[in-house]
């Protein structure tokens, strides 16, 4: 039933972007497109939930006569299915609200809106697949479409090459996905998923296919080192559809991993748990120290993005690793954790990329440099901002935190596994997760303070405006989402128990049982959190404390100047600048990773010129690893190029030489 | 609850009073902090012109939030009602959201000032914060638990021997303790000499009852860390859950026992030892961040013994 | 069948080969000209001799063909267009003419034993014969072309390679007539093709050298 | 001798003949364009009916078969649609002068002429029959890439003659050791050159003279088909002339010429005892595969670009066929189908591109989709269906080939990958200049024939999505014949 209803969704999505492709000439297109795809990722969005929470077996096959013709398309749904489907459509359907307001602003209708549809319906059917041909068709769609939309605007050059970039690593991805699949399949082409999941698989073709699914889907969802794409695609595109990729897409990017290396590979071994978390563990601290040298708003989420997938990561490194020692208990406990923050960060991303878009539309600029004071120009976009930056940093009572509260829970599991290796390195994972969530709290005070707080920077901010009202209603929507999934994780966690269940043949204590809407991992005498608890008190103590304040202390208010120290400067350019922010953290780390140098030039006594501070740094992956493949590919071509100019005898002399060539062979050969 | 709103600022004066009487000076009473806090409470609040509504609904948040967190700190005995509601990460993470917030306002108003303590105040915290998650981890794999009642009930019985992880895990708490609650050598409380200063460059703008808030946060998270090394420890004294009152007493007056020793011991501490330049504070908390990890693995390597 | 027959064929073969060594040996013009015009008559005879010894009378029509065309017509016409364009006489070589010489002899030696070794089950011997010189005529052809920068010299050198197929055809007992009309169809048009593009040539530069040729390449970069 | 049964392939082949005497001596280029569309619309109908009825059974000279059948009718339909294009593409270059009304006649002529050949070579059943079809459909293409007669022209075409008669004399030896293979098993006389009987005791054959004949076939007609080191007339060829020559070059010729070989190797596969050709044809693909991409990346005129794609997809065939088995066939004869259709499709839009920007330079030529959307995007369409991307058809028949070799013979298949990857980022990084950015070039709006593009892209894009039943059988029956 589930996979019909969201068949149907898929199909209603790709007419609406024909539609789009009619349509989009007048103003009107805007408002049916995005209309249109709101109700039916919403219909989609209840069918899959109504799935999830209902549990149950995976329904029945849906075999449709189209692609690879013996083998036909397979669609199914199953709990993990369900729940990512879940997660597509929520931010389908938000995205789709805020962009009823935000896509007023486009002003490449046409070159949007014949796509986004189609970009849902193929996130959609990468879910809904269940044999290897469908599953990539729609995976190599998705990229298509995307990058369509990244190239909505291709005049600027730089969204040019961010969407080269995007699409050469996207079917980059796609290659290793399809030799991964070739390895499950066998020669003998068994390309659905029952075939190749009934089917036994060697130890090293195990190896292979989870290097493979590694770069393939870690390709997609931002891994390091093959993260390179994300910084540059996500920003170019139209916010919501940032959000979407960011939020959404590197989900199901995720998906295929889990799909690929839990579901259809079998019990992993350890040694897969340990190249995940070490790359997942790199990648976390990677990401968020991008985003710290990042000073484009939206460049500094895409990074945080980055970081985000490096901790969703750990978690499923670490439910391998249980996993492979049959402590199923556990190994739940990290799928869920993992899982959790798939469905949180794709709430709160989303919602600061619609905070950014809302930025964006109001001062034409990116550049936190130029920003600033915007918190009383939109005082309600930036409280929603607000909300997600607090989520984000994994701050409690919000949603961010739990997931991450869940993952430490699951580290604090692993001295019982008899492996030395992982003995030694979760804990150092651990260290370097926590590290990443304090950094990331760091960024997000950046993020918030340089944009929202203090003075403005640059003219562009006065024109801002408070943002229309579309958009505030999905920004709060997910706000509130925020919230309740951080004082009622509980839910969630139920919700995803049948999932674990299938996946590692277990599930976590089922929640309801504790009092109080709290949430115990193994016992409550371990440990156990309860955020509803926790936010109830933080709210009676402020109300405590402020009522208590305004009855006891005086009322007296004065306006005045900010002190200045006895510097009388009315300059805004004193204030504290994104980049002088995270300076101390760019001498602490950035020396390391990026190699910052800082050169400060300081003009002779007597010559009035401004001194200069000039900080450079690098990429350590890009200038190690992408930069010399270019570079070598583009000699290996001017090297060959010489051979379209020989002489025609020369070509003579190249056929004759292969002639004689061959002869020999065969006479030695015979 | 009360007893922690209640205990805070009596501990700062102590800490003021000890110092001064180190230095040969007579020093302001133990009970000077109270006449502060309600000086600054009668007195009217200058706010800076492009103070936000953020501004000043910060210190409300601070103190909520430090206040919640302090109040799950098993002070004088364990199994308090709704300790189970937060774990030790979970009081970490709270702590951060105060600073979190703190650190905004800071940004709030638009000076330099602000930015240079929030920018600060962040770098050291993320540090801080991770060296104090190693110990966590290190108490819980020891414990067995990360709920602080249960840490703290172990720690008191004589299951536990003497590790060196724990002694590694102090030491590295102490230096947390110390970043966190901005004392000497990472921060003076004392001074507005803006190249030093971190917490106060932070809270420069506030005024009035508001600073009063702050004033009364930051007390309580001095308190709620001494009672946490207190707790973790030294937890002798500690009333079991279902206690009676005689225990209850001695649990309260051991519990005052040990914040004045910790009060007298951070006071010695202080004046004994000089100001850092910011920019050596990423060592000393780095190193914190070895220790803790240190701990955590001679644990993870001892356990599996 | 005699070991006459045998001979003679086996005679006018290597004859064959022979000639195609002196065109690869010939540095002037007209000379090779005259050498390939020899090099048709012998191929006139090997048919005419395979035509009666297999008494196919088709073949008859090939070895008239191979007379007429190759052995008289076409070394005239180009006598004539070398005389009209006035391209200089001799011919430059790009390889020097020992390791030429030396070379081709490496290729008839690969040709026999590819071709004996192969055919040793197959065919009658006198197939196997021509087949083995007849190859070794392609592969000189094929030398004589890449060896020359003069496109009156290639156009020979292509030529007598056309000449080892249709021994090679020739010697392909009973093969049904079709080929031959196709190689000397096909000989006819190519040669077409070329005097037009000669006169094309001759419209825009003053040589029929290749090299002239080569200068300017489709995609300068 | 010729009985004529229903559905004849002898109207195929008739058809283009009579239109071609006719349009030799049709003054009015108008009349002429008219009377090419209709003579190709009627061959193609022609084929259709072959298509629908039962095979004719087949004698001396020709056959029908499911091998052929698809390529006849497939050689009939883009035969068809590129005249409709060259229709409009010719009137320009009528109006810009680059031909003459008499040169026009002669064009017309010789490509119906091509489509015989062409035909012809596709249906023969008779080894010479096919060898002399293809060498007629080389000259007259020489013919016609010349038919510029501008500097360059003349010397793509001369280097095409001299190239392809080279290899087209290869062949041909191939071809007379085939029958001196077959001649003691079989006799003398026609039969020995029919497929029908070569196939039928190709197990009798001695195997060690089919190998040497192979290698004569491979090399000669691989010269046509444009394998590397054997391609180097080929993107003179496709840059110097005419667009709709360029179009039937890539999308028909180079087909004929793998027919011709697949042909062949089924000729040894039947043989047991001969050498698999299976290694020689993997090596020729994977080398022109790679070389292709790496040429891709430096290009600067756009026909040789999509020259050079040509090139790629031939080495990407040819190792499909090479590796064998049922899923590598059936890839590669999908592909061959995929590509034709959709590298037609993308000269058509380059042939009209090129006419509106006045130029062929890459760097000359930016922004279409904002100066001419419907070219532009169409061209955008063309290239990310070439370069195996869904939803297109291409992208199924490289999924068949990578995964089932992979399975087979992991590095060839992670070369194969790395060559499509090069490929894929040099054709992408050529597409960025020429459809996306600042618009640069004539803005002029043009007066195109879109139907036949548009109706190659539904082709392949339905061909992504569902293929019919029908092709489906006849492919699977051919990759078993193929083994």
């Amino acid at each position: 039933m589930t996979v019909v209803i969201e068949l149907w969704c898929v199909a209603a999505l790709l007419i609406v972007s024909v539609l789009g492709l009619t349509t989009a000439r007048w103003r009107v297109g805007t408002m049916i497109v995005y209309g249109a795809c709101l109700a039916i990722s919403a219909i989609a969005l209840f069918a899959a939930l109504i799935r999830l929470v209902a549990g149950g077996p995976a329904t029945p096959e849906i075999v449709l006569p189209l692609g690879l013709p013996w083998v036909g398309t397979h669609f199914r749904v199953d709990a993990l299915a369900a729940f990512f489907l879940v997660v597509i459509n929520l931010g389908g359907a938000t995205a789709s609200l805020y962009a009823l307001g935000y896509g007023r602003h486009e002003t490449a209708r046409q070159r949007v809106l014949p796509f986004y549809p189609a970009f849902l319906g193929a996130m959609n059917l990468v879910v809904l697949a269940d044999d290897a041909f469908t599953f990539l068709f729609s995976w190599e769609f998705m990229s298509l479409t995307s990058w369509a939309l990244v190239m909505a605007h291709h005049r600027v050059a730089s969204n040019v090459r961010a969407g080269y970039v995007y699409l050469v690593m996207a079917s980059f991805g796609t290659m290793a996905l399809l030799l991964a699949f070739g390895l499950l399949a066998g020669p003998q082409g068994g390309y659905t998923f029952a075939a190749m999941r009934a089917e036994f698989h060697a130890p090293l073709t195990e190896a292979l296919v989870l290097a493979l699914t590694l770069l393939g889907a870690g390709s997609k969802a931002g891994l390091v080192p093959l993260h390179v794409w994300l910084p540059l695609a996500h920003p170019a595109a139209p916010s919501h559809v940032s959000a979407l990729m960011s939020g959404v897409m590197t989900k199901v990017a995720v998906y295929g991993f889990i799909r690929i290396v839990l579901d259809l590979l079998g019990p992993p071994s350890w040694w897969s748990s340990m190249v995940v978390l070490t790359l997942a563990a790199a990648t976390a601290l990677l990401g968020v120290l991008y985003a710290l040298m990042e000073h484009d708003l939206k460049r500094l989420l895409a990074y945080h993005t980055v970081e985000n997938i490096g901790i969703i990561f750990i978690g499923l490194g670490l439910a391998f690793a249980f996993r492979a020692y049959g402590m199923d208990a556990a190994a739940a406990l990290a799928l869920t954790a993992a899982l959790f923050h798939v469905f949180n960060h794709s709430v709160f991303k989303s919602l600061l990329f619609f905070g950014a878009g809302a930025v964006e539309t109001g001062t034409e600029e990116r550049d936190m440099e130029q920003l600033g004071g915007l918190i009383h120009r939109m005082p309600l976009a930036s409280l929603a901002f607000l909300v997600g930056c607090v989520a984000i940093s994994a701050l409690p009572p919000l949603n961010g935190f739990v997931s991450e509260w869940l993952t430490f829970q699951a580290i604090l599991l692993s001295p019982a596994l008899p492996q030395w290796g992982l003995k030694i390195l979760i804990p150092a994972v651990g260290a370097m997760l926590a590290l990443s969530a304090a950094l990331a709290a760091a960024c997000f005070v950046k993020a918030f303070g340089v944009t929202f707080l203090g003075r403005p920077r640059s003219a562009v901010v006065s024109q801002a405006g408070e943002t229309d009202d579309f958009s505030l209603a999905a920004m709060f929507f997910l706000a509130s989402l925020c919230l309740l999934a951080g004082i009622l994780p509980g839910f969630v966690i139920n919700a995803l128990a049948p999932l674990t269940q299938n996946l590692v043949s277990g599930h976590m204590p089922l929640q309801s049982a504790s009092s109080w809407f709290a949430i115990v991992p193994i016992t409550a005498s371990r440990s156990s959190y309860d955020g509803l608890l926790v936010f109830v008190f933080i709210a009676l103590a402020a109300l405590l404390s402020a009522a208590a304040i305004h009855r006891l202390a005086s009322h007296a208010l004065r306006r005045a100047p900010a002190w200045d120290c006895g510097y009388p400067d009315a300059s805004v350019r004193t204030q504290y600048t994104a980049g002088s922010f995270a300076q101390p953290i760019r001498r602490v780390f950035g020396t390391v990773v990026f190699q910052a140098r800082e050169s400060l030039t300081i003009p002779p006594p007597g010559d009035a010129s401004p001194a200069v501070l000039r900080v450079e740094l690098h990429d350590p992956v890009w200038e190690g690893i992408y930069a010399p493949i270019a570079r070598a590919v583009g000699a290996s071509a001017d090297w060959l190029n010489r051979f379209q100019f020989l002489t025609i005898r020369g070509y003579l002399s190249i056929v004759f030489a292969a002639l004689v060539l061959l002869l020999l062979v065969l006479a030695l050969w015979l | 609850m009360l007893l922690v709103l209640l205990l805070a600022p009596a501990l700062v004066g102590l800490v003021g009073k000890v110092k001064a009487r180190l230095l040969r000076r007579r020093g302001a009473p133990i009970l000077q902090p109270y006449r502060d806090l309600m000086r600054l409470l009668r007195k009217e609040v200058v706010l800076a012109d492009n103070a936000s509504w953020l501004f000043r609904a910060t210190p409300y948040l601070i103190f909520a939030t430090t206040w919640v967190a302090a109040a799950l700190v098993p002070s004088f005995a364990t199994g308090l009602l709704f300790s189970w509601s937060a774990d030790l990460i979970a009081i970490i993470a709270l702590l951060a959201s105060a600073r979190f917030f703190l650190a905004l306002a800071g940004m709030d108003v638009g000076t330099s000032f602000g930015g240079i303590g929030s920018s600060r105040e962040v770098m050291i915290a993320s540090l801080a914060e991770p060296a104090m998650i190693m110990v966590v981890f290190t108490l819980a794999l020891i414990a067995g638990s990360t709920q602080l009642s249960t840490i703290a009930a172990f720690m008191a019985s004589p299951a536990v021997g003497l590790r060196v992880s724990l002694g590694l895990a102090l030491i590295a708490l102490i230096i947390v303790a110390l970043a966190e609650n901005a004392r000497i050598p990472v921060d003076n409380p004392a001074t507005h000499l803006e190249l030093t200063m971190v917490h106060e460059a932070m809270v420069l703008e506030y005024s009035g009852r508001h600073l009063a808030v702050i004033e009364l946060a930051a007390a309580l998270k001095l308190l709620l860390y001494i009672s946490l090394i207190a707790c973790l420890f030294l937890p002798w004294g500690l009333a079991p859950t279902g206690h009676g009152a005689g225990t209850t007493f001695v649990g309260i007056i051991s519990y005052i026992a040990k914040l004045a020793f910790g009060g007298v011991f951070l006071a010695i501490f202080e004046t004994a030892i000089a100001k850092m330049r910011v920019f050596r504070v990423p060592q000393f908390l780095g190193a914190a961040l070895m220790l803790g990890l240190l701990a955590v693995l001679l644990r993870f390597v001892s356990a599996s013994l | 069948m005699s070991s006459l027959d045998f001979d003679i064929s086996h005679l006018l073969a290597g004859t064959l080969v022979l000639i195609s060594f002196m065109l690869l040996y010939q540095d002037r013009l007209f000379a090779l000209l005259n050498i390939y015009a020899l090099h048709a008559l012998t191929l006139a005879l090997a048919v005419a001799w395979q035509a009666t010894i297999q008494d196919a009378p088709h073949l008859y029509v090939t070895a008239a063909m191979a007379l007429g065309f190759k052995a008289i017509i076409i070394p005239v016409a180009l006598r004539r267009i070398v005389e009209r364009l006035g391209i200089h006489r001799e011919i430059e070589t790009a390889v020097g003419i020992g390791l030429t010489m030396l070379t081709g002899m490496a290729l008839v030696a690969l040709s026999m034993v590819i071709m004996l070794r192969v055919t040793s089950g197959a065919a009658s011997p006198i197939a196997r014969e021509d087949l083995a010189l007849a190859l070794a005529v392609v592969l000189l052809g094929l030398l004589i072309m890449v060896t020359r920068r003069n496109a009156v010299s290639q156009v020979v050198g292509f030529m007598s390679l056309e000449n080892g197929l249709v021994l090679a055809a020739t010697g392909a007992k009973g093969m049904p007539l079709v080929v031959e009309i196709s190689v000397a169809f096909s000989i006819l048009i190519a040669f077409i093709v070329i005097g037009i593009f000669l006169f094309r040539i001759r419209e825009r530069f003053d040589t029929v050298d290749i090299g002239a040729l080569d200068q300017s390449r489709g995609e300068r970069q | 001798m010729i009985q004529i049964p229903q559905g004849s392939i002898e109207v195929v082949l008739l058809i283009p003949l009579c239109a071609a005497a006719l349009l030799a001596f049709l003054p009015s280029y108008r009349i002429a364009a008219r009377v090419n569309v209709a003579a190709s619309l009627l061959t193609l109908l022609a084929a259709l009916s072959l298509l629908l009825t039962k095979h004719a059974a087949p004698n001396r000279y020709l056959l029908v078969d499911d091998l052929n059948v698809v390529f006849i009718c497939l050689n009939c339909f883009v035969g068809f649609t590129t005249s409709i294009f060259s229709a409009s593409y010719i009137a320009h270059e009528l109006e810009i002068g680059r031909l003459t009304p008499t040169y026009l006649r002669f064009y017309h002529a010789m490509y119906q002429v091509l489509i015989f050949a062409m035909n012809l070579a596709l249906a023969a059943n008779n080894i010479g029959l096919m060898w002399v079809a293809i060498e007629i459909a080389t000259l007259t293409t020489v013919m016609m890439v010349g038919i510029y007669r501008t500097h360059e022209a003349i010397e793509a075409a001369w280097k095409y003659f001299i190239l392809g008669s080279v290899g087209i004399a290869l062949a041909l030896f191939g071809t007379i050791l085939i029958y001196v293979a077959a001649e003691p098993v079989i006799g003398e006389g026609l039969d020995s050159m029919a497929w029908t009987a070569l196939v039928e005791h190709a197990a009798a054959f001695d195997p060690a003279l089919l190998n040497v004949a192979f290698v004569f076939i491979l090399l000669g007609y691989g010269t046509k088909v444009g394998l590397v080191p054997l391609h180097a007339w080929l993107p003179d060829a496709h840059a110097e002339g005419p667009t709709p020559i360029s179009a039937v070059l890539s999308g028909l010729l180079l087909n004929v010429a793998l027919y011709a070989v697949l042909r062949f190797k089924i000729l040894m596969t039947a043989n047991v005892a001969a050498v698999a050709p299976g290694p020689l044809m993997v090596t020729l693909g994977l080398v022109s595969l790679v070389f292709a991409a790496f040429m891709l990346y430096g290009r600067t005129d756009i026909k040789r670009l999509f020259a050079y794609s040509s090139i790629e997809h031939m080495g990407i065939i040819t190792f499909a066929f090479g590796m064998g088995g049922p899923l590598a066939n059936f890839a590669g004869l999908l592909h061959m189908t995929m590509h034709s259709l959709t590298k037609s499709g993308i000269f058509f839009a380059v042939g009209h591109i090129t006419q509106v920007k006045g130029t062929q330079q890459i760097s000359e030529i930016g922004g279409l989709t904002e100066t001419h959307p419907w070219l532009g995007w169409c061209l955008v369409l063309g290239v990310l269906a070439i370069c195996g991307l869904p939803p297109f058809g291409i992208f199924m028949s490289e999924f068949l080939v990578v995964s089932s070799t992979f399975a087979r013979a992991p590095l060839l298949a992670i070369l194969v990958v790395f060559g499509l990857l090069v490929a894929f980022g040099s054709l992408l990084l050529r597409l960025n200049g020429l459809a996306f950015g600042e618009p640069c070039g004539g803005m002029a709006p043009v007066k195109a024939s879109y139907a036949p593009l548009l109706v190659h892209l539904a082709l392949v894009l339905a061909a992504g999505l569902f293929l019919p039943p029908l092709l489906v059988s006849w492919f699977q029956h051919v990759s078993r014949l193929l083994g």
